[in-house]
């Protein structure tokens, strides 16, 4: 087992820890914008740690390039509905109630 | 039959059996128009299974049927989709049969 | 499948039928080419049947037949008994038909009247010319499909009514026509007509099919005929106007259930194995039973059509009568009513529309005096009467008289019984409407009632009328000469009179 | 090489999906359950992209490209939603 | 060449659909004319060849089969489609004065119109499983906007129903493709039969259960008709005759195709015939009630339509040539006579104002020409002489008799009385009037109504006229008739 | 029809994009969507890729946002490597609150009003704010306001120079002038 | 072992979201389970190697479906304005019984079906893999689709036609709800996400056209990636309905039947059977219309709409 694999190995278990931690979130939090947090973030993570794993073990460039492109994307749509929804939710509870 | 065809074939089974129920059962279109997705999707992945798919070459006939089934289904479902908006625009209601008629 | 002079008797049916078609197509309006495609239309059907007749006596022979279906064809043919019925109501269509151009005058859809009027001729020529089963069958529908629209003509509730309930009867009995006629084609297969039977070869072993069959085919033909059960759909379609009535009762309807019942006897089973089966003395009964009982009931109508219709109930199975019989004498009694009381009803009938439309005359007691308000008329009414009756020399007699000569050569008297009560039933029945027309008083609301016939309806309503009667009448008088339908009903039963 | 790693990743991230459905099924507003489809459209992604290294399918990460670029456009389409009662459970 | 003539059969009313999208009135018109008017010819020139060479195989693509799909062109098939030509273009013409090309309404019409005519086209010449599937829905989806071109509530709805329905009538289908797939290794009808007689099982039969199952909903059979009277009734008038003469019909014909052709004659799912019969004679008897009690004559003739493919399914466990002869006489009379009647409807419809029996008096007078075709289409569904109908009854029950089924035969009389009782109760309802003496309505009948008027009488008449043509018909109608069923 | 319509100040609205803006926006797009054409085909189909590049630049240029800013690509790795790290912290961060196992987190709103101007830098700030530990953009009020969740609100002060941080950064990136960083 | 432990969850997971639809709580919750999945079916398609149906999942089911369910919910919800659903949403339990019922038989008649049928050879499949390199793409159900079972994928380009020209007539007398208003254009991000993901899906639809001859992918899924970035256009009011479709749209619409048509007709002057391919440039000709007719109808079709307007 080289070094490569090692790190490999690491970035791909570490990636599901996240992917678990923010799935934990979003069953813990106690309302839809912490939620938010973590479903973001921590899936955003995991998706980089798995992707980095996956373009290690792979080892091409052009897989690795395709693999980032892959993860920029995720960010963007992850982000874009993340405020989306943050939004329509605002918009939904009462307007009395908005912070 | 390997192991993994036959979870599918089940899976399939049971979900075309969920479709139907859903259809029978239920009083939107909407609803219905689902279970008439989830029957579709439950068709295509017997096809697929059946077709072979897990052990061996996989089989592109089956493969290409269920593409061309996809298409359709999802033609279809729009232009539902488009018919119902009419019919609640017509109607007012979205049931078939409107709750008052029971 | 040949269309030379052979095909005449295609012509003869389609003659009527394009009459039918063009009276549709030109619509409602242009009245005068209407009258002229009607009276041409008939005119020229009788030249073709008479041209028809001509040649058969000197022994030609006329069939087209056609593949309707494997094993099955339409077959049309001209034997004698053909003859008869289709000069018969060749004849009676053209008067028939000027009868009604008067009565209708005026009034809305004569266009479909007419239409329909000629092809209800045109089902009573192809009944008449059927070759076999199958073709007589499909004629004998279309005559019920072409005149439901003549019976629900008005478009009353009560002629809806009476439509619906012609039509229960007609294809209720079309529908036991049709399962008879299946389950002898299966046995079978699709056999011509042929003079004495075509079943006899068959008859062993299949006794029991066979009196199915024929019980089959005499309810089917019954319906229209007024058989006994079957025959309350004919007293209520008096509300259609009068020429649809003569129509029903003369020329086509009934006719075409009786001649029905003619050929299932002699040439479907032949009389021999018919009687052998026991089903003459079934017909026979149901006959004579109608006979009677269509008079008596005749007897308790106030309503002068209705009391009419009784007496068609009971007059037409004199024909069953004289076939069930058998024997030559009763036969030809039989067949000769068959025009007899064609000729002799059509009077009637003709002289209950002039009653109604004159001077809206419509139940018995209405009649007294009428001989002085509508002498022409009367007159004619009188001569039916008598003929229906059976007073000699008129025609009615000459029937009874070979019926009853023919009962006594069979060896059943019974029937002898019945005709005479039938004939004093008839007296019964009709003697007091005599008395009435010429020996009551003339009402005053009646003497100033103004009648609604003149000019050239009166012409076209009464001209009939006075031929009918005078051919009801010297159908009588010269019943030995030839050309008489006697002389050629025992030309046809006997060979040669 | 190491055999075991891409399966238990997948089956590691089958599992999170398993428990994000959990959310979905709780609800409570819809916003939630928004919220929990974006959660199965990473996780999807993670796991064709494992899928495809582990089954040797590269069109898999194909699949997983039109996923991540698709994502959004439900959001959207949820965002455009009216401000009725959707939120009851 | 024939097979050119084939492929016109599909790819005219195909290309002319497209030409019908582009937005110019000359190219509707081409693709109308194009598309519907070269039929009869290339059909003319096919029938020829079938009679000359008999049924023969088109490869597409060259691609063999069970690789590639095949058309198939036998006698049937060719009644099929000269019936879609015929009706269709009929229909067609009929439809003219209505969506007239340049007008909105038309624009939208044609497109759909030419779709639906090559997707019948095509179902009928298919001899694919999956192709046919990819064809049923096909027909579904142009047929069901044709229906919602109506634009009432009651045609929405309807239309929603039928497309819900078929929609699950064809994963039903489907579902059945997959298991016999899956049991032979081809799709091809009638490569399958070797493949089937080897494998047999209960997949198969479940298989073919499903696709019954599918195709009688298709087809509108009782119980699963539920979807048809309103969808008919509440259709454009031409597109109401289309449906109740061509487009149920597919799926029965689908029927026929794949328990004559393609099962082989000893497989377990022969008995099905037997349930089909009872299910055909329900639907006769249900139907025809129904279509008695109903109150618009659209729901009338709807309902007829019901009952009279109830005929159509009896057919099947009589297996005979008679029976064979029958059927294929049902499947043209019923096509010619309800297209006529519903065309006829749609001119009372637009004349009238409203087609509720108790509106239609005095018809005889307002549209004298429309109830003329009614009543003589009339005719031909009651099964009267002398009619195609008529014609068709009697096979059925010459069948029926000599294989010595009674019940059908009961049924089959009490199916034609019923159908005497509700043709005669709508003939009955348009010759009524109030009054008696009332004079002769002013109000003629337009050229365009009276033109339309001819049109239902064309095939009213036609209907009447099949009734003397039969031998013909029949000739080329004994060459197509399937293998078991030509045992005397 | 929408609420939004009625509600949003017309300074909000974003102009018709200049041709000047279009052409800048059409060429950062293709130069994104060729390296992408280069990771899913490699060097098989560079004719066909270029082609697609194109027009896909010209389609962007079609859809452009608004007005793009100039930035400097040197810039840009500096900038990455904050993203990078902001996220990846923030990653651990919301990892760390969800398996505590008293859930350690404070739920607070805070509002921030933004200097950037419209377009792409204010986009980013959007975007970006969201994978930072602890906070999430929820709406932009009228007046330029940023409503921002906050997952650790007891301490507001440190949720805004967190805030702070990526407005400088962000506007570091396009070359605009520093923002003031106060937020109100 | 592993391996079925996936396949396992994904079955697993397939059930209970098929369940949760049908007995969602309520219809948006039901549809949010659908479009799960969909998402879950492409992960059974992977496993099941077929890559070609993944992508079309993806792009279809869980992309233009998905988008498709929601906006319509929300047009129904719009249309219904504040009247209150009235009555169950399900049907009552005398129904449910027996449906439960008649779908448990179904299901354990399927599965026992399923589970005795033998493994038989697919003769069709063992054909196209022999004769594929006669076709001259090495993607093998792209060789079904265009070369063995090409008339199918026309026929079925005819039901797409038929779908829209449906959209038509029912959008008519009826402008559909609007869609999600051009409100979004004022939030930031959503032009971000447009400006970027459309020409991307220009590009990858490309690219999978491309791809489609030697790996999956191919005109469906092309043109189902190009369709949803039209569907972002019109969920963000950037393409609004409009009531005629253009020429350009109408030929467009069309391209694909009528280029698939004529490329197979073609052939039969020169004595070749109809829709015989004249060589590899003809199918990636074909598939190029394909692609576009599919995109443009699925946008359509999104929109419920005849044609479609630019708005900016």
């Amino acid at each position: 087992m080289n070094l490569q694999e090692v790190v490999a190995t690491a970035l791909l278990l570490s990636g599901c820890f996240f992917y678990i931690a923010g799935t934990v979130g979003l069953l813990r939090f106690p309302d839809v914008f912490s939620r938010l947090h973590a479903l973001t973030k921590a899936d955003n993570l995991g998706l980089f740690l798995v992707c980095g794993g996956l373009a290690l073990q792979q080892g091409s460039p052009r897989i690795a390039g395709l693999l980032l492109v892959i993860w920029l994307l995720g960010l963007l749509a992850a982000t874009v509905s993340c405020h989306l929804i943050a939004r329509r939710a605002l918009q939904m509870t009462d307007p009395e109630q908005r912070p | 039959m390997s192991a993994t065809a036959t979870i599918y074939l089940l899976t399939a089974a049971a979900v075309f059996g969920i479709g139907v129920y859903g259809l029978l059962q239920a009083r939107q279109i909407l609803r219905q128009l689902l279970a008439i997705n989830l029957m579709g999707g439950a068709t295509f992945l017997l096809l697929i299974t059946l077709g072979g798919g897990a052990d061996g070459p996989p089989d592109p006939v089956p493969q290409a049927m269920v593409l061309t089934g996809i298409v359709i289904a999802v033609s279809a479902t729009a232009f539902a989709l488009a018919l119902l908006v009419k019919l609640q625009d017509a109607t007012g209601s979205s049931d078939l049969d409107p709750p008052d008629a029971e | 499948m040949t269309f030379g002079w052979q095909a005449l008797p295609l012509y003869v049916v389609l003659i009527s039928v394009v009459t039918a078609m063009l009276i549709f197509a030109l619509g409602e309006g242009r009245q005068h080419v209407r009258t002229a495609l009607n009276l041409g239309g008939a005119i020229l059907k009788l030249v073709l049947i008479m041209l028809m007749l001509l040649a058969i006596q000197s022994g030609a022979s006329f069939e087209f037949r056609m593949p309707l279906l494997p094993g099955l064809d339409l077959v049309l043919h001209a034997d004698r008994l053909t003859m008869l019925f289709a000069t018969l109501s060749a004849l009676l269509w053209l008067i028939t038909t000027v009868y009604a151009i008067g009565y209708l005058e005026q009034s809305p859809n004569r266009a479909r009247f007419f239409g329909f009027f000629s092809l209800c001729v045109a089902a009573t020529m192809g009944v008449a010319s059927a070759g076999n089963l199958f073709t007589f069958f499909i004629f004998y529908e279309l005559l019920t499909l072409a005149t439901w629209p003549l019976v629900v003509h008005r478009g009353t509730p009560e002629a809806v009514a009476a439509g619906r309930l012609y039509l229960a009867y007609t294809l209720i009995g079309g529908v036991l026509l049709l399962i008879g006629l299946i389950w002898l084609h299966a046995l079978a297969g699709g056999s011509d007509f042929i003079v004495g039977g075509s079943l006899a070869p068959l008859a062993a072993g299949n006794e029991t099919t066979l009196r199915a069959i024929f019980v089959l085919f005499m309810l089917g033909f019954g319906v229209k005929a007024a058989l006994l059960p079957l025959h309350s759909w004919l007293p209520r379609a008096m509300v259609a106007p009068a020429p649809v009535s003569a129509l029903l009762h003369a020329v086509a309807v009934v006719k075409a259930g009786a001649f029905g019942l003619v050929r299932l006897v002699q040439d479907v089973f032949g009389f021999d194995l018919a009687t052998s089966l026991g089903l003459t003395d079934l017909l026979a009964g149901l006959a004579a039973t109608t006979v009677i009982y269509g008079s008596v009931l005749a007897l308790r109508q106030s309503d002068l059509k209705r009391r009419l219709a009784f007496s068609t109930v009971s007059q037409v199975s004199y024909i069953a009568l004289g076939v069930a019989t058998g024997g030559v004498l009763a036969t030809i009694g039989g067949l000769v009513h068959l025009v007899h009381q064609g000729l002799t009803k059509i009077t009637l009938f003709f002289c209950a529309g002039n009653y109604a439309e004159g001077l809206g005359v419509h139940s018995v007691e209405e009649l007294d005096g009428l001989g002085q308000r509508m002498p022409v008329t009367s007159v004619c009414f009188t001569l039916g009467a008598f003929g229906m009756i059976g007073i000699p020399p008129l025609a009615g007699f000459v029937t009874k008289w070979y019926l009853g000569a023919g009962a006594a050569a069979s060896g059943a008297p019974w029937i002898i019984a019945v005709l005479v009560a039938s004939t004093l039933l008839n007296a019964a029945y009709f003697l007091p409407l005599v008395h009435r027309l010429w020996f009551r008083p003339l009402p005053d609301a009646m003497a100033k009632r103004e009648l609604a016939i003149t000019g050239g309806r009166m012409q076209a309503l009464v001209g009939p009328t006075i031929v009918v009667a005078a051919m009801a009448l010297l159908a009588g008088l010269f019943a030995g000469t030839p050309g008489s339908p006697l002389f050629w009903v025992i030309r046809m039963v006997g060979g040669e009179p | 090489m190491m055999d075991w790693l891409l399966p238990l990743t997948g089956i590691v991230l089958l599992l999170n999906l398993i428990l994000g459905m959990l959310r979905v099924y709780r609800g409570p507003t819809a916003a939630d359950r928004m919220l929990a489809a974006l959660l199965f459209g990473s996780t999807t992604v993670a796991v064709l992209l494992v899928f495809a290294e582990w089954m040797d399918v590269p069109a898999l990460r194909d699949v997983a490209l039109l996923f991540v670029m698709l994502a959004a456009i439900i959001s959207v389409a949820f965002v455009g939603l009216p401000e009725s009662d959707e939120g009851n459970p | 060449m024939p097979s050119e003539f084939l492929i016109g059969l599909i790819f005219l009313p195909l290309l002319g659909a497209c030409l019908a999208v582009l937005p110019w009135r000359w190219s509707i018109r081409l693709g109308v004319f194009g598309g519907l008017a070269s039929l009869p010819a290339l059909l003319a020139a096919l029938t020829l060849a079938v009679i000359r060479d008999g049924a023969w195989y088109y490869t597409l693509g060259g691609w063999t089969a069970p690789l590639g799909i095949r058309l198939f062109v036998d006698p049937l098939a060719l009644l099929m489609l000269w019936m879609v030509a015929i009706i269709g273009g009929v229909a067609a013409a009929h439809a003219w004065h209505d969506f007239r090309p340049g007008t909105p309404a038309g624009a939208r019409f044609w497109p759909l119109w030419l779709l639906l005519t090559a997707a019948m086209n095509a179902l009928f010449l298919s001899a694919d499983l999956f192709n046919l599937y990819v064809c049923l829905e096909l027909v579904t989806l142009a047929a069901i906007p044709l229906i919602a071109m109506a634009g009432t509530a009651t045609a929405i709805r309807a239309a929603m129903r039928y497309l819900l329905l078929a929609l699950l009538a064809s994963l039903v289908y489907l579902l059945g493709v997959a298991l016999l797939y899956n049991a032979t290794g081809t799709l091809d009808l009638y490569l399958m039969t070797d493949g089937l007689a080897a494998s047999g099982g209960p997949a198969t039969s479940l298989a073919f259960a499903l696709i019954a199952a599918g195709l009688l909903l298709k087809g509108a059979v009782f119980p699963l008709h539920v979807w048809l009277p309103n969808a008919h009734a509440s259709a454009p008038g031409p597109v109401s005759a289309v449906l109740s003469a061509l487009v149920v019909k597919t799926a029965i014909y689908l029927i026929y195709r794949i328990w004559l052709w393609t099962l082989p004659a000893e497989d377990p799912m022969q008995g099905a015939v037997e349930l089909f019969a009872v299910l055909g004679a329900a639907a006769l008897i249900y139907g025809g009630i129904l279509a008695l009690l109903q109150e618009r004559l659209k729901l009338v003739i709807a309902y007829s339509t019901v009952a009279q493919l109830g005929y159509l399914l009896l057919v099947l466990p009589l297996a005979s040539v008679t029976a064979w002869q029958a059927a294929s006489y049902q499947l043209l009379s019923h096509g010619l006579a309800k297209a006529a009647m519903f065309l006829a409807a749609a001119n009372i419809l637009h004349a009238v104002g409203s087609d509720r029996l108790a509106d239609l008096e005095r018809l005889d007078q307002r549209t004298p020409l429309s109830l003329f075709a009614l009543a003589l289409a009339g005719v031909s569904i009651m099964g009267l002489p002398p009619s195609g109908g008529f014609l068709a009854k009697w096979l059925l029950l010459e069948a029926a008799w000599r294989e010595g089924r009674w019940l059908l035969l009961a049924a089959l009389v009490l199916g034609s009385l019923l159908a005497a009782a509700y043709v005669f109760r709508i003939l009955a309802a348009g010759l009524r009037r109030e009054d008696p003496t009332e004079a002769e309505d002013a109000e003629g009948t337009s050229p365009i109504g009276r033109r339309q008027a001819a049109y239902a009488l064309l095939l009213a008449v036609l209907a009447l006229v099949a009734g003397f043509g039969a031998a013909p018909i029949l000739d080329i109608v004994d060459a197509g008739i399937p293998a078991g069923w030509s045992a005397p | 029809m929408t609420t939004d319509s009625a509600t949003t100040p017309p300074s909000q609205r974003i102009p018709t994009p200049s041709g000047r803006a279009r052409l800048l926006w059409g060429v950062q797009c293709a130069v994104i969507l060729g390296v992408i054409w280069l990771a899913l085909t490699g060097v098989d189909a560079l004719i066909l890729g270029a082609i697609t590049v194109i027009a896909g630049g010209t389609a962007g240029a079609w859809a452009v946002p608004g007005m793009p800013y100039p930035w400097r690509p040197l810039r840009l790795f500096r900038f990455a490597g904050f993203f990078l790290w902001s996220s990846i912290s923030g990653g651990f961060d919301v990892a760390w609150r969800a398996l505590h196992p008293r859930l350690a987190i404070d739920p607070r709103w805070i509002r921030y009003r933004l200097e950037l101007p419209a377009g792409q830098p204010r986009t980013l700030m959007v975007s970006i704010l969201s994978l930072l530990p602890g906070t999430l953009s929820a709406d932009l009020e009228p007046d330029n306001v940023l409503l921002v969740h906050a997952l650790m609100g007891s301490d507001p002060d440190a949720v805004r120079a967190d805030v702070a941080q990526l407005e400088r950064e962000i506007a570091w990136f396009f070359s605009l002038p520093e923002p003031s960083g106060d937020g109100r | 072992m592993i391996a079925l432990a996936m396949d396992a969850i994904i079955a697993i997971g397939l059930v209970w979201l098929a369940l949760r639809t049908v007995r969602g709580a309520n219809v948006f919750s039901a549809i949010i389970m659908f479009i799960v999945f969909g998402l879950i079916m492409s992960l059974a398609w992977a496993r099941l190697h077929a890559p070609d149906l993944a992508l079309a999942e993806a792009a279809i089911g869980a992309g233009i479906t998905g988008a498709l369910l929601l906006v319509t919910w929300r047009r129904l919800q719009v249309l219904e304005g504040s009247v209150p659903q009235v009555g169950a949403e399900t049907r009552s339990l005398w129904l449910t019984l027996p449906t439960g019922l008649a779908a448990a038989l179904l299901i354990a008649g399927l599965g026992w079906v399923a589970l005795s049928l033998p493994a038989e050879p697919a003769t069709a499949g063992e054909l196209a893999w022999q004769r594929l390199p006669e076709m001259g793409v090495s993607n093998p159900v792209t060789g079904v689709l265009l070369g063995f079972r090409a008339y199918d994928t026309l026929l079925e380009m005819g039901v797409l036609l038929a779908a829209w020209l449906g959209a038509q007539v029912v959008a008519s007398e009826h402008r559909p709800g609007a869609l999600p208003g051009p409100a979004h254009e004022e939030v930031p991000l959503v032009g971000a996400l447009l400006s970027l993901v459309v020409p991307i899906s220009l590009l990858v639809a490309v690219y999978l056209l491309q791809a489609g001859g030697s790996a999956p992918g191919g005109a469906f899924q092309g043109g189902a990636v190009l369709a949803a970035g039209g569907v972002l256009l019109c969920l963000t009011g950037r393409l609004e309905a409009a009531d005629q479709a253009s020429l350009i749209e109408r030929v467009v619409l069309i391209l694909g039947l009528a280029v698939f048509s004529g490329v197979g007709l073609v052939m039969l002057p020169l004595g070749e059977p109809m829709l015989a391919m004249p060589g590899v440039w003809a199918i990636y000709l074909i598939e190029t219309a394909l692609l576009l007719s599919i995109a443009l109808t699925l946008v359509l079709l999104f929109a419920a709409a005849p044609g479609l307007r630019r708005r900016l």
